[in-house]
């Protein structure tokens, strides 16, 4: 009959999976498809394709060129992980949002200010000494923007997809996050338009924080579920 | 489509390479396909639905070998020409060689904040009411269509059980091809690790996706 | 492991390509590939289904990226550095800088004729009956290891009919992990096209794949 | 609920399925990976590094150079579908030997002074007006080489080995090989090491026939189940 996984583990740790081979997609590059012509050049075949295509669309007048602009400074400088932080330490702090958050995500979050183009439909879901959350998008790379941004390169990676429905155990050992064996594992797998974000556990000693102080315990890993929050300076 | 999109359970990708929270992006280019994705879809041509249609059509080494940004780029063109608003000439070429299509709106840069803070919304109004209930067991339909669908391979014909109602929302299956928003009950579906993976799995493993009605039957 | 070999079902490889009978090498590297891959699995330092491992386990992006005999190519140089036969200093150079590692033997010339005339049998004496019978129903099990495997997926959890028994196979999942050999029965499992495809598939179809016995379990 | 698959048919023909983009593994070479050098230039990388492995292999005395050419030879000028072609010529022409061939395909073909490496473990399969039979190897490439050569680069590649199993009719299609509607499919896919390959259906008009005119009607595609057995010049 089929070996036990764990003697698995051990075969394949000595064997030749992917020895010596590039890999792809590691910091959203990867080493043997087209993208390798981005490396070192100063103008790589990529860039010069998106600029043509940019220049072209201008030119069509199918988009604005001061739009493009807009787009990208709000996504580097106003949307981002801080947002979705504002909202957990908020969660912590105050049971009766907590209590609106799980219940209506989108309403307690839109109350903070936040929302819009993906995360028109939030849900939030609480980790806890029972039950662990980790957030995934195996067919794409849906993500709740308002709340924490762009998705990091790492979320969109085969890698990250193909693993986290079927060994979130070691993909959270990856990120250094070990979990007692008999902590529940709970991933949401984002295949709708419905937006996932986790709302990490209090670390213990963050008693008597304010909403900014406990907001910056709040990693962006951690409201994905592939971390956990920071502990406070004073007790780490 | 049982395209390259569709990894979950897949295994021989790698490791997982964690990045820095600060890290927004990691060259120039990937901004300007970002902005120019956002703009060129806020025309309105096409659906969410058709472009994730158009990324999963990628050819799989393509799809593999390249950033998450490459694949926008790579879908966006294709899109853009099978839309008829660019020939595959004025790509290469960088300029404009035929007079523009008509289409229906173009994003102002005034109207960005507003457009991204309002988002598009997909639930509709019921007209009918939920067939399955929360805590009800269901079976996952299998079907394999070579169009767009949003049911994974991993979890077809396999059954769970309802853990919430969310409304009902635009079936991605026929508003990926311009054959309407046919909305339907969506549903979050958790199956147990066991059921999904077999007796091996991890004990502790649960697993939900978001699954339309019709991507449901009954359990018999 | 659920590799980029695994592709029965998937779709987006685009069109087959017919080549006439006559074509047997598309370069004459590919040539050398053949032979050096033959010549080298003669030592004995592996068996087919470790190769086989090697070759599934290149990445994803590789794998459907290469032709056929680059596959080849990879795996070998992976498996013979895995094996402590060459290093990776010595690929890169293509000279020999350490002491060659002994191996149970060489192909030589004289022997390459009768040595493919025999090929290497695969079948065992049986030790017991066979647990399963032609004509009864069986279910695949439901498994995923990230070793070796013989059982796809697109077969997995679903209920077929044992057509025939070939009597008993080593097992790859062992075989292919220095585990032993395993020896199982090894039957032809037919399914309905609809059983592995869902209701819109082709009535007329049926698939069969063969299957050791402990990939099988009883339909209760 | 889904539409109907014809619909789809039509919808995924004006789709941008694959359009203006290289296709990998035509004739055996891809135009978007590593192979992409060994077009134009006169050593490609390929190349360059078959050479180097096979220099070390036999440096190290793992394999000998005369048991390459060895090889080669055999599979360039001794074993390929003109084999298998005698094979069916015989089946098609003496009942009790298709009969045998049915029962016991490793020890006929033996007797007909075939077999060994990748052919240990035959199985013959027969089409009819009832069935025809597809093979494939969807983890690999197994393929009978006693009885066929060497597979086809297309039998290799990804785009038959997934589409066989699950759209046997639109491989064919590709093919040219048209079946009525009514005709069974029967798919064999190679997952051990056992070997299958087909017994074509003998055309009409080939009565008469030797052995040897018969072997040339059958093609290699056709012992695949991926065509059908040529017409008689007569007849055609």
């Amino acid at each position: 009959m089929m070996f036990a996984l764990t003697k698995i583990g051990a075969l394949t740790a000595r064997d030749d999976v992917g020895k010596g081979l590039p890999m792809n997609n590691d910091h959203g590059h990867n080493h043997h498809g087209h993208d390798h012509h981005d490396r070192g050049s100063a103008l790589s075949e990529t860039e010069l394709r998106v600029r043509a295509l940019e220049t072209l669309l201008v030119a069509k007048g199918y988009v604005d060129p001061a739009a493009l602009e807009a787009i990208i400074e709000t996504y580097e400088t106003k949307i981002g992980p801080r947002n979705g932080a504002r909202v957990v330490a908020r969660a912590w702090n105050d049971p009766a949002y907590r209590d609106w958050l799980l219940r209506d995500a989108t309403a307690a979050i839109a109350a903070l200010g936040f929302g819009g183009r993906q995360g028109e439909h939030m849900v939030a879901v609480e980790n806890t000494e029972a039950q662990h959350n980790l957030v995934v998008c195996t067919l794409c790379s849906c993500y709740p923007w308002p709340v924490l941004g762009l998705p990091p390169a790492w979320y969109k990676s085969p890698a990250y997809r193909s693993r986290a429905v079927i060994d979130p155990r070691g993909v959270l050992a990856e990120f250094g996050v070990s979990l007692p064996a008999d902590r529940q594992i709970r991933v949401w797998d984002s295949t709708a338009e419905t937006r996932y974000f986790v709302i990490p556990q209090r670390p213990p000693s963050s008693e008597g924080l304010d909403e900014a102080a406990l907001a910056d315990l709040v990693t962006r890993d951690s409201m994905i579920g592939a971390g956990v929050a920071r502990q406070p300076a004073a007790a780490s | 489509m049982n395209g390259p999109q569709d990894v979950g359970g897949m295994m021989g990708f790698g490791p997982i390479v964690p990045e820095p929270e600060a890290v927004r992006f990691h060259a120039d280019w990937e901004k300007r396909v970002l902005a120019v994705t956002l703009a060129a879809s806020a025309t309105g041509v096409w659906t969410i639905d058709a472009m994730r249609f158009s990324r999963e059509s990628l050819p799989p080494a393509m799809y593999y070998g390249s950033s998450y940004y490459r694949i926008w780029l790579e879908a966006l063109t294709n899109r853009l020409i099978a839309e008829g608003m660019v020939t595959a000439e004025e790509v290469a070429a960088g300029a404009s060689r035929e007079p523009a299509r008509s289409v229906p709106r173009v994003l102002r840069a005034e109207a960005v904040s507003p457009a991204l803070a309002a988002g598009t919304r997909y639930a509709r109004e019921p007209s009918a009411p939920a067939r399955f209930s929360v805590n009800e067991a269901v079976r996952m339909r299998v079907i394999n269509p070579p169009t767009h669908t949003r049911l994974p391979r991993y979890v077809r014909g396999k059954v769970g059980t309802v853990e919430r109602a969310h409304g009902v929302f635009v079936l991605p299956d026929t508003n990926a091809h311009g054959l309407g928003e046919d909305p339907q009950w969506l549903y979050t579906i958790r199956f147990s690790g066991t059921e999904l993976w077999g007796v091996e799995a991890d004990p502790t493993l649960s697993v939900s996706v978001d699954a339309w009605e019709s991507y449901l039957e009954p359990v018999t």
